[in-house]
């Protein structure tokens, strides 16, 4: 028998997953700015310090590089400790403990040590808070060896990936998209863990791969079905975990639809989408009957109004017009 | 027409103080020649101040301002305390809670309130938004979201005059919770080594977001953690609007005559919510109302009618100023325009494109 | 008259293009750790405390964040500041000021500022320096928008290439590689600034595009020989500028080569070959005659001894290897 | 047999000290229970490393050793004097001039100049190197080659051993030069809120690189710096190994039972170059000898002599049995093997390939 399902949003299937994780295993404690009392700044965390107390749902002063940092420090002492760094922009400031030491560590010390530390951020663009405040930078994560990098989009991920992070030996970074946050729809009760590696089908298709990721994936979706009503039939992959990359999925679709199309809210130039590209070049090439697009975020700072953030952003129609010049339907 | 001659005549008196080193301070050098058109002009800028925000968060919920939001409502004493001891000369460099040092650095309010709506009329082209006011033509350097992100730049602004042999002054404000960054200490390090032209102005409001300052740092007194750079610092009343400005004038003479940087730690309190997301449940009605009470713009009015400077007529004047003044910067907004998406990729290179 | 040709290393090359822009404008000065009165972690700047004083040559504390934002502030407020960061590895730490403050400063304003700012650093590989010592971020730097990012690999472009980042109104960032330092041959005694922008054919050459920057230059080019005693006719572009990248200079080779190879030595994974193998996937896939490929570094942090480390590093006969494969000739 | 009950005893008391602090300790806490063989341990333990960095060194000039080696010589005492304070339950965390720290902690000097060489049977497997000396059996953390990078690690072994309920102290060594870095700031501030079990270990050798302290900070008594955090910190002289560890056994105690963490600062000195490609235009050789005649060696060895617990033949059979397990160590180095290329990705991930 299914178990029952229950309207859930994004933000609440985080929160249920923290607060599981923390039952579970008593090795687990969330640090963070603002965690605590105040809630999390996207109020992922609310209630949880009524529920866990300071201990465990650990507030930190304004040092990312400190507290990150003791967090690696903790994963070695033997906890599993889930260090939220407040969105991505601030993690700027935190890169040379996640370099230096959460990635670095077991490979200098000859493998003597792991680092089982997860660290969870939100990212992207989309609310207004202009050029220091919407960072994309999973390319940059991804660029990293000896990290795992995911992306959950649905539910059931943000739900799911926690868990199998916390259960994985080495630094785990989620990206929780802050569009996502609100986003509503039926999580079956009993939830549980989801696999962090793998790339996902969310739609199938034959005529063109669209291939996207976290706050993207949506805008992906609804220009999948735009197309559709065109005639235009696509295949949409959530690559779910950006590090690793799931090779195999992306090109057993290419193999099959001949076209390849990437969304991806990072600025164009050094995107994960680049990087994506050139693998099916390598792996792909002679399946191709187009050149591999990119549909990426203009250039640019965000900028502060909404025509402007918009037009910088990844939308529904640059999608769907990519994805036709692609086809040769423009 | 009054003449104070130092913090013993002001409303400060009557507030409570933390402060441990105001005895340094010599007498003579706090005389703060107090006339009726200074004290006038301290009670309107901070009036400016508030009724621009409180007409901002009213524009908030109606959508026309979008993104963050972070009201300075409670701590006006402050940025307008400080900004009387600057000349056109020196330079302002704050954070993402500074609607009020731009009002009280000389920004039209015309252009900064079209650069709450996001029009190309705002004093960042609209690009910025609340939290990135520029003007260098004032040499306001902003307006940061990354809490201490901007104390370095302050440091090398200050490189740059001392290197050039101008005697200028960079006034440096952000909230205590910018002191755990380890970019204020390395900011105050280098500062206070080079002996750089920088007054710090902390703004310890005793909260960073729900975070009160007790349960992030070990130390407290933020001026303390000043010293420990060899940095001259001192606590005040960051309530009162003399008492800032007394202490201010006296830090900005000490840095102009080659003293090096000076550190102040004003303390203060915000009224409002830390942005326009914020349940507040970390603090309690009570603490709020009563820092209500000690409000910069309630006991400087107060001490203004009692000194017999200010009469009913004379507030009403200056509130219908005030309220002239906004509404004309909300019309200049609402009338201002969209910059064109074709430009889209403006200012991300110098004459680009 | 030609000028004479005097024979100059690298180091020599760059410290007089640092003496001469202290020379020609009063508003340059150098900031950095131990580049006073050390003379610099690679002696790039030995002498020229002694010639310009602690002000001008000026050593900061070891605090990266503090004096890479204190440079922007000294250029905002009128000077024209060359930050030394000792290596890209600690430029981990200043990645907050370059991202948040040098390169945004100018669009968040609206365009009221520009930051002349230029920052060198060494960057790369080969010296057995192990895992933290030894990092190749050049694909971070060329994600950002609002800096330029230049790798002179020639005594030329470190002779040249400084002044015209300091004439420049917008940061630029400058990778020395260290492995470049002890390289030497002649310099024309005039010789004087180049442009920054522009890639550079090193090698003309009919059957594959090699295409690499920095320190793997001459690894490319060694492999470029040893093809040539093969009959393969490499062409060999060196990029120079990182960013913007000069695309039509790699198109048009493309066009002829039908072929092209990158050789990088970051890391694979979001690599700056991955970005540019998409760019000629964009803009040149009609003219492939095979997929482009990629020799870039193992996936792994670097190790310390000599052979691994080797292994990990592209190096000539992978580059041969993989051109040979690309043209079918394995 | 002697049993010194505190520094006035020991050689220290002839060294100068720019200790503020010491006054506060109490008499009795310091007692140190210094027997015969105690005394020719800690001698041993100094004369271990110095041999070891001596050789070391040559072997960087037959090019056996190679990438960056910084030596530890002039500074063994604080190394060994920490190390008689801890117990095997105890963290170490350290830096890239790390040989001594390792050697006093314990690890085998086989597997220690192995790993120099870069041979697998190093205790990093030979993929770390001089920098990165690693031994998880005797929680012995590494060995970072980013300065200040391990000072937050510190603080999160601490915090693990609190949540856990395990009394055991995180020891963390790092040079002056990382106090100005802004993760130095951050590290201390977290101890401190947290009261977490963390002894620093500050070895201030007065240059990082070829920056003296005084160019590169403006308050260069770095234990005040750490008194700014509300630690408990003072100033002790580095060069005497029978100052380190009475400090580092109180400090420790006091760690041990509740008290929160600890800091030492030890005024010492490094005899060699910072590296080996180090010119040392930055300081004179006057300098240089007048700080090697207080060497920690020296002092401690003539002491010895003099209070009749080593003779001529006692030392000369020390050396004897260091020379032995020296040529050990590096015959088994020599006989180590190299690495498959074929094992190259290995330990990115936990488990692979
Ligand atoms: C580096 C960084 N980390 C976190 C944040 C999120 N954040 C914005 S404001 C704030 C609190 C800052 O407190 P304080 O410095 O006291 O200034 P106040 O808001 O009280 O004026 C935080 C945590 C940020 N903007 N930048
Ligand atoms: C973050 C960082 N910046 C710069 C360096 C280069 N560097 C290596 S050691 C060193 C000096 C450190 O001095 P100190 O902390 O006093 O330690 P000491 O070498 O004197 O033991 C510097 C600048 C580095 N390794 N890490
Ligand atoms: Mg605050
Ligand atoms: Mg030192």
């Amino acid at each position: 028998m299914s178990s029952a399902m229950i309207e859930t949003t994004y933000r609440e299937a985080v929160r249920e997953a923290i607060r599981d994780a923390l039952r579970r295993d008593p090795r687990v404690f969330l640090m963070g700015e603002d965690v605590g009392r105040y809630g999390g700044c996207y109020a992922v965390t609310k209630g949880l310090w009524d529920e866990f107390g300071p201990e465990r749902i650990r507030d930190a002063p304004l040092s990312e590089s400190g507290f990150t940092g003791a967090g690696i420090g903790a994963a070695l002492g033997g906890m599993r400790p889930i260090v939220e760094i407040m969105t991505v922009n601030f993690s700027l400031l935190a890169l040379d403990q996640i370099v230096n030491n959460a990635a670095t560590l077991r490979h200098m010390s000859g493998g003597q040590v792991s680092v089982p530390l997860v660290i969870r951020m939100a990212t992207g663009a989309g609310k207004q808070l202009a050029a220091q405040h919407s960072h994309s930078l999973e390319n940059w994560y991804v660029a990293i060896p000896g990290i795992k990098v995911v992306a959950p989009a649905t539910l059931e991920d943000a739900r799911g990936m926690l868990w199998s992070a916390l259960e994985d030996p080495d630094p785990v970074v989620i990206f929780e998209h802050v569009m996502l946050y609100n986003r509503s729809g039926p999580l079956a009760a009993d939830a549980g863990p989801v696999p962090l590696a793998g790339a996902a089908i969310r739609r199938p298709g034959s005529d063109i791969s669209l291939i996207s990721y976290g706050g993207s994936l949506y805008k992906t979706l609804d220009a999948a079905e735009a197309l559709a009503r065109e005639g235009i039939e696509a295949e949409v992959i959530d690559l779910r975990s950006l590090r690793p990359l799931d090779d195999a999925t992306l090109m057993a679709s290419v193999a099959r639809t001949h076209r390849a199309l990437i969304v991806d809210e990072g600025w164009r130039t050094g995107s994960l989408a680049g990087e994506i590209s050139a693998r099916i070049m390598e792996q792909a090439f002679w399946d191709l009957d187009a050149p591999v697009g990119r549909v990426c975020t203009a250039e640019v700072p965000i900028p502060y109004p909404k025509h402007l953030e918009d037009a910088a952003l990844p939308q529904v129609p640059t999608i769907v017009a990519a994805a036709r010049a692609i086809l040769g339907r423009e | 027409m009054n003449d104070h001659t130092g913090p013993s005549a002001s409303p400060a008196t009557a507030h409570e103080r933390r402060d441990e080193s105001r005895q340094d301070r010599q007498p003579a050098a706090a005389k703060l020649h107090l006339n009726r058109d200074h004290a006038l002009r301290l009670l309107r800028e901070m009036l400016r101040i508030r009724r621009f925000e409180e007409r901002c968060a009213e524009l908030y919920t109606e959508e026309k301002i979008r993104g963050f939001l972070h009201l300075y409502i409670g701590e006006e004493a402050i940025a307008v305390g400080v900004m009387q001891c600057l000349t056109a000369e020196d330079a302002v460099v704050t954070t993402y809670r500074e609607h009020g040092h731009a009002l009280a650095r000389g920004l039209p309010m015309t252009s900064l309130m079209a650069e709450m709506y996001g029009k190309q009329e705002g004093c960042s082209r609209g690009r910025g938004g609340s939290m990135h006011l520029f003007d260098l033509a004032r040499r306001f350097y902003g307006g940061s979201a990354i809490v201490a992100g901007l104390l370095p730049l302050a440091v090398g602004l200050a490189l740059a005059d001392k290197l050039q042999g101008r005697n200028r002054v960079t006034a440096c404000f952000f909230g205590e919770g910018a002191a755990a960054e380890g970019e204020f200490h390395e900011s105050l390090n280098l500062a206070a080594l080079w002996q750089l032209p920088v007054l710090f102005v902390c703004e310890n409001n005793l909260y960073a977001m729900g975070t009160a300052l007790e349960r992030s740092q070990s130390e407290t007194h933020i001026h303390r953690k000043a010293q420990s750079y060899q940095i001259a610092a001192e606590t005040l009343d960051g309530m009162d609007v003399l008492a800032v400005e007394i202490a201010a004038r006296q830090a900005v003479a000490a840095i102009r005559a080659g003293e090096g940087p000076r550190f102040l730690e004003c303390q203060t309190y915000r009224f409002r919510a830390h942005s326009m997301f914020d349940a507040q449940l970390y603090r309690d009605k009570a603490e709020v109302e009563a820092w209500k009470k000690k409000g910069p713009l309630l006991r400087f009015g107060h001490w203004l009618e009692e000194a017999g400077l200010l009469d009913v007529a004379g507030r009403a004047q200056m509130e219908a100023e005030i309220e002239a003044e906004l509404a004309a910067a909300v019309a200049f907004a609402e009338a201002g325009t969209w910059e064109s998406v074709a430009d889209l990729l403006k200012d991300v290179y110098t004459g680009e494109p």
